[in-house]
């Protein structure tokens, strides 16, 4: 047991799954001798090899489209993003091959590959380094999309991730990359693919979110009157939704409050906003309040902390539900 | 020195089986067998046959849009310099190759019938399904060649595409990859001349397309791409060099003598002379030829191989039509390798909208219903 | 006035923007001589020449890259992306570039461009052929998404569209590209972009729905019994979505059913379900009904009308909403 | 003839002004005057000078992120060979080309302090802002040069980009789009041999970028990248041709000076001796060199030079710092031309959760309440 970074906990993954697995291969620009523009695979290319831990060429689709040839001929690939605003390039590989080939070929073919990506905003990075666009995987059938708010639960779901089968998309918030650490176990452990955790249960009002906005969400609630119980859920997997988890406690609470950093229109919110209601209509006392990023794009850095939505705001609109 | 030399490079075109029929021996030396020149001559018969039949069965309205892929048979050669364990990486316009090398014709007609099991290749055959989006998938081989890398394996991934095709940028980042990572890969580039209306001249200003294998230090060849002989060398060689970590592009001269797709009418664009010569270099013609001039082929022999060609291809219609209707359930089960719980609950409910299926909130609607008949004030 | 299908309402409005504004190019793969795949763009090279309908290289990133530079050095650029599954390739340039070059700037740089994109299911085409990626590129700040269901309002939002400072996406439901013909004026005329329209009045169930589906659940309204009072309205624009006719709509009725083609999960339906309740949650009497695709791929056609949400599905989930 | 020559290429490298100071008079006859060597010495000093205050302004928090450009100021030589209506569109190594052009250098410090009005770029001057996703906006160019084709204007695109950029795929459709539509872009690829850590050995496996122009039919040169007559020449040849409808690929050999940006430290993978050897080949240095030897430069003229330059650079420094905090409501503004009305109650509200937004809804809310009391049943 050590007390981690996120970043820690996925070098340590990485680790453990190359060393259990030989079939496992990262690539990706700068990943290798400097160990990834976040540190994340620092050492790894020093431990495993430069057959194993590859810089590539500067080019997503290139990296994304060989990442699923790899999968293909037995190399589980885990192929890393530089940041999320450079999945533009790689967006047709991913949506329209990676997530496709199984169900395209009946099963015949598959690609059991892990694309790891720095996400989000907050860290007062340059433009396209700060968006949140899971909304847009979560709607690409074929795709898991995983997002990780904790040290503990990056190691496990990333361990799951690589051993899947299937396309994972693991989106890395960068802002909590160095925030704050936690203790992770030494041993091999795997946090499931699809399960929501209730990071704090609660009876009045229910708090949907996920990635470093599960920090934001706590903080909010440490400013919130002590009598108001909130329950919140951290979903830790963008597709598949553990729908089941949040219709049980809006089920109990009868309200619910969904908080993510991407653009309001068609943002996951709205498809949690959707299933609270269609699950639990006869339960509601409120409708379901979406706090998120206006529908701008994030602004450059000067203005950042003005676009997310911070702990203020989702504190607002969960007294606001709560009173209504 | 103030001006120097930086970089210099010579493309070769090469032909050894000539429109005539006629060969050049001393390029031919070591290629193909008498045997195997029969073997091809017939298997791109039955090709072109299958390929005329597909045509009429989209007119008859058995077969979705088909691409016909007449007048590039002889791009089965590439299958005779491939070994059982290398790869096939293909668009749509190399079916005579993926034939050879042990693809069920009948999957190609039930993809084209819209049926996903036209793709599901059987176990032990290196063939990925067609590609539709064009460019992407040279990506493909090229991971695939480099994992054979990797993993110490003896496999050689060869990857078809058009002339088209080389606009993407996939097609780019695929040659760049294949060529830093020393991946085993044969690019071959079949150039007909066309991308459905769009001619080669607006394509690109390049000379040639072979010559875009400079920009990523690949081995390059031009041939001629009716020439079965020419291909079948150009692909023999490109097989060693890939095993010793060069990767390759071909460029295969050909024409397509259809429309791009039943879909299409190239009358519209096209001129008919330009299609009246191409007709001339097909390469069934000069294939045909040479066994005649070498006395490997006769007018029976002819006859005999069209009456089998006619069977074999009223066979692979049969089993592509004949197959049963695919399961509704099979468009979730394939997602992934575990149906995630909504995804079932919309196979087994047949819809996405969820009334009537949560009971516990119909039991809640009961209990409001006895609560007040009339609607509630909140709802008026 | 001429009795026009939707590929010549789209043509005639292409010819008489261009024929007013020099300015305007049209460009794409095959839309010169051979007018387009679709042939909407026939004889419109021979018209005006091959400098304003141009063909270009087989290059999707390439068109949007080029349309964009276009656009910001004095063209009205119209590019055409052949079918909906190859704006992959063309994602980064459309979402990174086009999107945000008015705001990264602060409006020194414009892009009055209008990509033109055949969409949607329904014509046994092959696979990437029939999908309805609208929800990614509503989610995409920067956009304006406009799609017809008539052959009246495909003329006036386009010319609407190829007018807008903004880059525009003009979808285009090729289902109905052939289906019917409606009175066209042969005048100029616009349809506004961001207005929805009210396709039939009715007071028990608001429909909300666009393109192809709208003909879709105009044939369920039929099926449905005589008594139960529908009220269709008809999108067009899905970003920025008329938000004030849905929610007067829905406060009158209590009931709404979204009906689109996309997948669910984080569909657009979601985001109109989630508007519907915010604005209208005292209003309604069940929760709000999404008939969409399945969340897989748009099967291969033998299956294809198995994915489609037709008219009987529809026609069931108004029912349902109705009786609730 | 079986085998025959399809296609040959030869690429040269030029170099007028070398390491030393020394320069080719023959080749460099008609391209730099004295006047506009010293200016150009003042200007590329001037930004060395900027470029090492942005890094200190970094570091004390004052600014975010910074690519250096430190090594690579001899690209101001394309400023002189452009006219005034010719576009700039560039990525981040180009600071002392854009400046010369005409953009207020406090631009570029307020882009990095994540502000947008650093990209507002003023009316009249035809320069993008700098394109943060790498290899993307050469299209633009593309597209910017033929649009000045389609209207008849006399204007040439100029586009800037390192190695690293080179294997985007939007590299190759920008090129194939210029050649093919004769728009007059000139392409310009720094090559400073990294790509943050990735060397340009591991870029691609092509002997020189310049090369990779061959794909397009475009003209290609390779020049010595820290030489302002060579790079000069190259691109006054360029806007000839450009005009004639001929695009051109100039790969000008550099280095990067300094670490990739002030969040990056190349001494974890790159070898100091190489290094080392490069700040010898400082373009400065030499244009210095070349000055002095030529008589054109003195020490008094330098230390005048570099009171100038500090107190430019801090002018520089204060418009960046001085200017007031953007409005929230900008980043609402901008997104179009007229802002749609669910965004504007965003920016009113700065809310996107809507209670308490709908009055009418409060009005029921209270109407209910009047009614019952308790919650409705319904909403037991
Ligand atoms: C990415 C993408 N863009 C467009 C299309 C539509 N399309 C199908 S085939 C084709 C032309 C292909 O030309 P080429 O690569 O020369 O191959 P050929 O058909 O000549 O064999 C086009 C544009 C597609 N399938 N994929
Ligand atoms: C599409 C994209 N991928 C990755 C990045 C991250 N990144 C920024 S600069 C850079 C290296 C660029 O190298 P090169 O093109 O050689 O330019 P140089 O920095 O050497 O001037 C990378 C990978 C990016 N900005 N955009
Ligand atoms: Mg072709
Ligand atoms: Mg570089």
């Amino acid at each position: 047991m050590a007390n981690l970074t996120l970043v820690q906990a996925i070098n340590l993954a990485l680790t453990q799954e190359m060393e259990a697995d030989e079939s496992v291969v990262l690539l990706g620009e700068d990943v290798g001798l400097n160990g990834g523009v976040f540190r994340v695979t620092e050492g790894l290319q020093q431990r495993f090899g430069e057959h194993r831990v590859v810089d590539t060429p500067l080019a997503e689709s290139g990296i994304m489209g060989a990442a699923i040839g790899l999968a293909m001929n037995g190399i589980k690939s885990v192929p890393e993003i530089q940041f999320e605003g450079f999945l533009g390039p790689a967006y047709d590989q991913l949506v329209n091959h990676a997530a496709r080939y199984r169900s395209r070929s009946r099963g015949a073919i598959t690609v059991p590959m892990t694309v790891r990506v720095p996400v989000g905003g907050g860290i007062h990075a340059p433009e396209l380094h700060s968006d949140s666009p899971e909304a847009i995987y979560a709607h690409t059938p074929g795709l898991k999309v995983v997002m990780p708010s904790s040290p503990y639960d990056a190691k496990g779901l990333l361990i799951s991730a690589i051993r899947d089968p299937d396309p994972v998309l693991f989106f890395e918030p960068k802002r909590i990359y160095r925030a704050f650490r936690e203790e992770v176990p030494e041993d091999e452990y795997t946090v499931p693919i699809g399960k929501a955790k209730i990071v704090e249960e609660g009876t009045d009002v229910t708090v949907v979110t996920w990635g470093a906005m599960t920090i934001q969400c706590i903080n909010a609630m440490d400013s919130l009157p002590e009598d108001l119980s909130v329950e919140l859920i951290d979903l830790r997997t963008i597709y598949p939704i553990d729908v089941e988890t949040i219709v049980e406690s809006v089920s109990k609470t009868g309200r619910c409050v969904v908080a993510h950093e991407a653009p309001l229109t068609a943002g996951l919110g709205a498809e949690i906003s959707s299933l609270v209601q269609e699950r639990c209509f006869l339960h509601l006392e409120a409708p379901v309040q979406r706090v998120t990023g206006f529908d701008t794009f994030m602004p450059y850095y000067k203005m950042e902390l003005d676009y997310l939505p911070e702990a203020p705001r989702v504190a607002e609109a969960i007294a606001a539900c709560a009173a209504y | 020195m103030p001006i120097k030399v930086a970089y210099q490079a010579t493309i070769e075109y090469m032909q050894i089986l000539d429109e005539q029929g006629g060969l050049d021996a001393k390029l031919a030396r070591d290629t193909l067998t008498d045997d195997q020149v029969v073997m091809l001559y017939e298997h791109m018969s039955m090709c072109r046959r299958l390929d005329e039949i597909a045509f009429k069965l989209q007119r008859s309205g058995r077969l979705g849009t088909y691409p016909q892929n007449m007048g590039q048979e002889a791009i089965a050669s590439v299958a005779l310099a491939a070994r059982p364990q290398d790869w096939m990486v293909p668009c749509y316009r190399e079916n005579a190759a993926l034939y050879l090398h042990g693809l069920p014709p009948e999957m190609i007609l039930l993809h084209w019938m819209g049926d996903e099991r036209g793709n599901q290749i059987p176990e032990g055959l290196n063939i990925t399904p067609m590609s539709i989006p064009i460019g992407s998938h040279m990506l493909h081989a090229a991971g695939i060649g480099w994992a054979a890398r990797i993993r110490g394996d003896d496999q050689v991934a060869f990857t078809f595409f058009g002339d088209g095709a080389t606009s993407e940028g996939d097609f780019h980042e695929a040659c760049n990859f294949a060529g830093v990572m020393h991946a085993p890969v044969v690019f071959i580039c079949q150039n007909n001349q066309w991308a459905i209306s769009t001619p080669r001249s607006k394509q690109t200003r390049s000379e040639t397309f072979a010559q875009k294998g400079i920009a990523y230090g690949l081995k390059v060849r031009q041939v001629d791409g009716n020439d079965i002989f020419a291909i079948f060398r150009a692909a023999r060689e490109a097989v060693a060099d890939a095993l010793k970590g060069q990767p390759t592009m071909i460029e295969t001269l050909t024409y397509r003598l259809g429309d791009h797709t039943t879909a299409d009418d190239a009358r519209r664009y096209r001129d008919p002379a330009e299609l009246e010569a191409a007709r001339k270099r097909d390469p069934l013609i000069r294939t045909r030829k040479y066994l005649e001039s070498k006395d490997l082929w006769s007018a029976d022999q002819e006859e005999a191989m069209i009456e089998r060609n006619k069977a074999q291809v009223d066979d692979i219609v049969a089993r592509a039509t004949n197959i049963e209707k695919p399961k509704t359930t099979d468009i979730f089960d394939a997602m992934f390798a575990t149906i995630p719980p909504e995804l079932a609950r919309q196979r087994d409910t047949m819809q996405t909208n969820s009334l009537g299926q949560f009971p516990q909130q119909e039991t809640l609607r009961r209990g409001a219903t006895a609560h007040s008949p009339t609607q509630s004030p909140a709802h008026a």
